[in-house]
């Protein structure tokens, strides 16, 4: 009950995060393939980057002293920074250098697939360009279409609409019930959307598609595929060229398979299922730059027009946007390629009731603002953006927490006795010591009653 | 001896305290509430009238806000 | 009359349809393309060809802080509009007149005071027109007693140089203790150019003023129209005609850095002479070739042996002004075969505006926006100088 | 990290020139030839556009009798495709040519959009040097300045037109020269040099031969990084060390302290060096020596003497 109150935000790791969660021998692994290595290198802190650049030539340990003296003194701290990234992605390891000083040396595989992929050499890449030319080939404009369509089926089925929804495999399905951003109930058999699932729309489409491939790679082993070559293999896509077609000779099984997910969820285009050609689409494409949390400048120009007194102008006809927008606003009008609607404090709080938070609001209207609102600054009148803050803190005025009170202790040392031991274990959220009384949380109560029973007792 | 209530801790403003100690006071709920008033902002209350007490502030709140754009 | 166009601020909206035509498909986008495009070639064609030009310019800027500018007619208010419009005035001035000098004068309560000295440092001007925002505007201005004051420093300005005033004026009055007339005529005698800007109506003792010393009398219309008669006296004017011509002699001195000779002592350099702290003591700066007096910045004028100190690129700033570069030909897009394959020359992009601009030397296409570009900033045509052929600079051939 | 995106465009501008080239590989018996050079060039490149995803590069070549862009290249619009810059996301791939795929190196495990880059530059450097033949005269300094005003107009669209709201484009340019400074050009590279500073576009310089005084002048005022390497055989680690960094991380490193400027002017009359000299003061001409007629502006000179007396008379005349 008190949990439903604290809304929970959409955990959506980077790529960096995401790595470091995988176990080193994976990691190791991973950098077989110079797509990966070039996928994490961009990861990498600025100086980390630089740092990899200068050794990348040097076959002998670095002494850490050495590297130490390229960085300015007053940089310490992006310093030490980069340097624990680079451990923790195990790009370097520390190794004494012949003097017995510590140093640094990067990891093998490492430095080799990296020079591969800046110098040549080595193995081609899984699958690699079509040598032939492909009699059906298809331009940009009909890829990026193609992957929008695909994407929005998705979007769609999780809004619910009707539009679309046969484009929607089991798979994918599968994938948003795994991820908690639908949830099928015992009443109704079709999967219905989580508050997860709201923040998860008005999140840009190289966010939604990096999470969905989180989700996705999650659950990747238990479909007996190889999360490694799914890895490298989504990787190289990322890093392939919009527009140029594939082939699919020379991939594992896995990848086989995994090429057939991407196609249902419109990371690639292939014309049949047993075409022995493909081509990523700007999905694919962009996730290299998802990667890094940022929006990617592929998205469609805007249409949505806010005004200060809460009007919302948007220059649409897409069900799946109005339905976006309706998440948040109040419909008031709708035209063949425009709706009108209002902000207005019920409307927004229903947002908010659902998980969603102002700032992911604001992060949509602003993603989606019409180039004539580009050309303000700030992008969102100012009213509007503390307005929908405000409502949000409003809601914040009271904070519940289950938990047991403790009071009318006989002694000032029982009082202290049981209020330190439940401070160590962590679970004391408020005390006052002159009036003796405590509070513990509900789930610590039962270790802070059996220790007063044993004291007692003792 | 040492006594011991289950119920909720509520952290809140003082503006906020009071409104729920006013609520208290008329049993505006049917009935009291308020286990034990902690310091300013903090007080303990029985956990079974959250439910109620949240709609009661969310009329609180409607009555307090004004609609911000003529439909 | 010469006044009467833009005069009335409605005369430029007096039959605006009458620009306007519809083409086939009955849209007004390309006669709307056509007016944006021709107000962005407006301002570049208006500007002046070779005449003589006074390129080392002696301008004082006088602020009116009378009680009238605190009016809020310029939003917060005139005062603060105009200091910041002068901010940029003064940044735009030393990049186009890099050996130039300037100083700030203000006029309140019938007085006038120095707030700056003449000098080629625009980070001092500009730091102490910021403080003047905090300065309470007072009573009335006085026209006679700060071109009195402008006058003292002005007339000992050699005389090759070309010797300013320019008031910003927004009070109507000015209480004057003498003859004003007499001070124009001293004005002319010293050669020296008063320009006004009003920010409320014209007067006549300023008409008079500014057409007895050659300058230029403007009453703002507003905010832009401000800025832009501002920006009219960022580009040098033309030299008049009893200006002295002279060869003068400059140094172009060193520069030094501390680590290039060890054994070197450090020294105090001359600007930084009065200052109470170390600033200025070290073994880097500019030496004068002639004398060896350390400066820490250029340009400067030697304390020690009186020659003016500059580096080359102070020179070369200016050139521009000298060697303007030649207007493109405008080409109709359609008179053009092949038009598909034409791409701007410097930026490589496919050319699909109307009009096609061409270098008359080197004959390459570019892009409006290039041409723009070309004329306003960068000055020399990226196709004659990527050509051996047409390399050579424009001053060799004049 | 970052809320903005940074994306750094890397203009190249490479001195191609033939007769420098030449002399360097037989005068001074250097085993270095425009080819290694190119390689370390190529690799340098290709680190660059490794640094991020939105990093954009250009090449423009400095020849003898012109400068051209090697890449990238227009394109002609039968490739269905208007963006010619590099960039990641958009492709220069779309070409209907398939088939040449498997000529153009071998393919191997390098990242496609490097081979691509690489094999572009060196047909385009390859059609270049060929073309030499067809002209008659070559001179021994490049036309450098060309280039730069090539690459400052390439930056301006870039950052006007095409950049995505919310994306802050750095620009810089880097030189890498080995002939001699191209005197002619001078007023033609003074304007790029200063466009460079309005635009906030950084000029690097890296020397390979004799100090460039043009050169230096550029990257102390753009507040580039000027360096003239002791080896050419160097190249490569030089580039990655001094060059690779962009003006917002080097405070952050560090490099090689600046070198002393010279910022002598040349005379208009005999292009000499000069300490002390004599200015117009209507066209700011300059001269070695009293002229009483001004070459440039046909301006008469009153003759008062010698000019440095004149000044503090005129002063004194005046007060």
């Amino acid at each position: 009950m008190a949990a439903a109150f604290t809304p929970r935000k959409l955990d959506c790791k980077d790529l960096h995060s995401y790595l470091k969660t995988l176990p080193s021998p994976v990691l190791d692994r991973l950098y077989n393939h110079p797509a990966t290595c070039l996928a994490v290198f961009r990861e990498l802190p600025d100086l980390g980057r630089q740092y990899v650049m200068r050794t990348l030539f040097v076959e002998q340990p670095v002494s850490q002293a050495v590297i130490g003296q390229w960085v300015n003194n007053k940089f310490i701290n992006d310093h030490r920074y980069a340097c624990k990234a680079l451990t923790e992605l195990r790009v370097w390891y520390e190794q004494p250098i012949p003097g017995g000083q510590p140093g640094w040396v990067l990891n093998q595989t490492f430095r080799n697939n990296t020079r591969v992929a800046l110098l040549g050499g080595g193995k081609p890449w899984i699958g690699g360009r079509s040598t032939t030319v492909d009699k059906y080939a298809k331009d940009i404009l009909f890829l990026d279409k193609y992957a929008q369509e695909r994407w929005e089926c998705v979007l769609h089925f999780m809004v619910g609409s009707s539009e679309g929804i046969e484009g929607v495999s089991r798979d994918i399905i599968e994938v948003l019930n795994n991820s908690g951003l639908m949830r099928v109930d015992a009443t109704d058999p079709n999967p219905t959307i989580t508050p997860a699932g709201f923040q998860f729309l008005l999140m840009d489409t190289a966010s939604q598609v990096w999470y969905f491939m989180l989700q996705y790679l999650e659950t990747v082993e238990h479909r007996g595929m190889d999360l490694v070559e799914c890895l490298s293999f989504l990787f190289q896509l990322s890093f392939s060229t919009l527009g140029q077609d594939y082939t699919t000779d020379g991939m594992s099984e896995s990848q086989l398979k995994f090429l057939q997910h991407l196609r249902e969820f419109g990371l690639v285009y292939q014309r049949k299922r047993k075409s022995q050609r493909y081509y990523p689409t700007c999905l694919a494409i962009n996730l290299a730059s998802g990667l890094s949390n940022v929006s990617t400048g592929q998205e469609k120009t805007g249409f949505i027009i806010v005004e200060t007194n809460y009007r919302v102008y948007a220059y649409t006809d897409s069900p799946l946007k109005i339905a976006l927008l309706a998440i948040f606003c109040d419909m008031l009008y709708r035209f063949p390629t425009m709706v009108v609607c209002n902000l207005s404090r019920t409307s927004v709080r229903e947002a908010l009731i659902r998980g969603i938070t102002a700032e992911q609001i604001l992060n949509f209207l602003r993603s989606h603002a019409h180039p004539k609102m580009l050309a303000d600054t700030p992008v969102l009148p100012p009213t509007i953006t503390d307005q929908v803050r405000l409502w949000e803190l409003e809601r914040d005025r009271l904070k519940f927490n289950d938990g047991v009170l403790y009071s009318q202790f006989n002694s000032q040392a029982d009082y202290e006795l049981l209020s330190d031991y439940a401070k160590d274990l962590g679970v004391l959220v408020w005390e006052n010591a002159t009036k003796r009384v405590m509070v513990v949380t509900k789930s610590g109560h039962d270790d802070v009653k059996k220790f007063w029973k044993r004291q007692k007792n003792s | 001896m040492v006594n011991v209530t289950k119920g909720v801790l509520v952290e809140c403003d003082p503006a906020m305290k009071q409104f729920l100690l006013h609520l208290d006071e008329k049993n505006a709920l049917g009935r009291k509430f308020v286990i034990q008033d902690l310091d300013d902002t903090h007080l303990f209350i029985s956990s079974d009238i959250i439910e109620i007490l949240q709609t009661r502030i969310d009329d609180l709140m409607d009555k307090l806000s004004f609609p911000l754009a003529e439909k | 009359m010469e006044d009467e166009k833009g005069y009335r601020w409605e005369t430029e909206y007096e039959k605006t349809w009458e620009a306007i035509h519809e083409d086939e498909s009955g849209s007004l986008q390309a006669s709307i393309d056509d007016i944006i495009h021709k107000a962005k070639r407006k301002r570049m064609l208006e500007k002046i060809g070779n005449i003589r030009l006074g390129m080392m310019r002696h301008l004082y800027l006088v602020i009116d802080m009378s009680e009238t500018m605190s009016e809020q007619d310029l939003k917060p208010t005139r005062l603060h509009s105009t200091v910041k419009l002068l901010e940029h005035f003064v940044e735009e001035y030393f990049d186009q007149n890099p050996i130039s000098q300037l100083g700030v004068l203000a006029t309140r309560n019938k007085r006038a005071e120095k707030i700056t000295e003449l000098g080629g440092n625009p980070r001092r001007h500009i730091n102490t027109l910021q403080g003047l925002k905090d300065r309470k505007c007072q009573g009335e201005p006085s026209l006679q007693n700060s071109l009195e004051l402008a006058i003292q420093t002005l007339k000992h300005m050699p005389s090759h140089a070309s010797r300013e005033v320019l008031i910003i004026l927004g009070s109507l009055t000015t209480c004057d203790p003498g003859d004003i007339d007499n001070t124009i005529q001293t004005l002319k005698d010293c050669n020296i150019r008063c320009s006004i800007i009003g920010l409320a109506a014209e007067i006549s003792v300023c008409k008079k003023l500014c057409k007895q010393t050659q300058g230029k009398y403007n009453v703002i219309l507003d905010e832009s129209h401000y800025k832009y008669l501002l920006d009219q006296h960022i580009s040098p004017p033309p030299a008049t005609s009893n200006t002295a011509s002279s060869l003068i002699k400059m140094g172009f001195p060193h520069h030094s850095l501390s680590n290039v000779n060890k054994e070197e002592r450090p020294s105090m350099c001359m600007c930084h002479l009065d200052s109470k702290n170390n600033e200025g003591f070290s073994t880097v700066g500019y030496f004068c070739p002639q004398c060896k007096s350390k400066y820490c910045e250029l340009p400067v004028e030697c304390k020690a042996c009186g020659l003016t100190l500059v580096s080359a690129p102070h020179l070369a700033r200016s050139y521009h002004h000298l060697f303007p570069l030649d207007s493109f030909k405008e080409i109709p897009r359609t008179t053009l075969e092949d038009v598909e394959k034409l791409h701007c020359f410097s930026c490589l992009s496919q050319l699909k505006d109307i009009n096609i601009y061409q270098c008359t030397q080197c004959m390459k296409m570019f892009c409006l926006d290039c041409d723009l570009f070309i004329h306003e900033t960068l000055h020399s045509c990226p196709g004659c100088s990527s050509h051996r052929g047409t390399q050579h600079d424009r001053m060799d051939t004049t | 990290m970052e809320e903005l995106r940074n994306s750094s465009l890397l203009v190249i501008i490479l001195d191609t020139n033939p007769i420098w080239w030449g002399q360097n590989i037989t005068e001074t018996g250097s085993s270095v030839c425009l080819s290694q050079c190119l390689n370390s060039l190529m690799v340098f490149a290709n680190s660059h556009l490794m640094l991020s995803h939105y990093n954009k590069l250009a090449v423009i070549a400095a020849h003898t009798n012109k400068s051209c862009f090697l890449y990238p290249l227009p394109k002609p619009p039968t490739a269905g495709n208007t963006t010619t810059v590099n960039d990641n996301d958009t492709t220069e791939g779309g070409e209907e040519n398939a088939v040449k795929i498997p000529q153009m190196g071998e393919n191997d495990g390098k990242y496609e959009l490097f081979t691509e880059f690489n094999e572009n530059l060196k047909t385009e450097i390859k059609d270049l040097i060929l073309n030499d033949r067809l002209v008659g005269e070559l001179y021994s300094d490049s036309l450098v300045a060309g280039a730069m005003s090539m690459a400052m107009q390439l930056d301006i669209h870039r950052i006007e037109k095409e950049a995505p709201i919310g994306e802050n484009v750095s620009s810089r340019i880097l030189v890498i020269k080995g002939s001699e400074d191209n005197a002619a050009q001078y007023m033609n590279f003074m304007n790029a040099v200063f466009t460079a500073q309005k635009q906030n576009t950084v000029i690097d310089a890296c020397i390979l031969d004799n100090d460039s005084g043009l050169l230096q002048q550029a990257c102390d005022i753009t507040g580039g990084m000027y360096l003239k390497i002791p080896q050419i055989s160097g190249l490569l680690q030089y580039l990655l060390w001094v060059f690779l960094p962009d003006p917002i991380m080097r405070p952050k490193l560090t490099l090689p302290p600046k070198v002393q400027v010279d910022y002598r002017a040349a005379c208009f009359c005999h292009r000499n060096l000069i300490d002390v000299g004599y200015v117009c003061s209507v066209c700011l001409s300059i001269f070695c020596a009293f002229n009483p007629i001004c070459s440039t502006c046909q301006t008469t000179f009153k003759f008062m003497g010698p000019p440095k007396i004149l000044k503090k008379k005129s002063k004194k005349s005046a007060g």
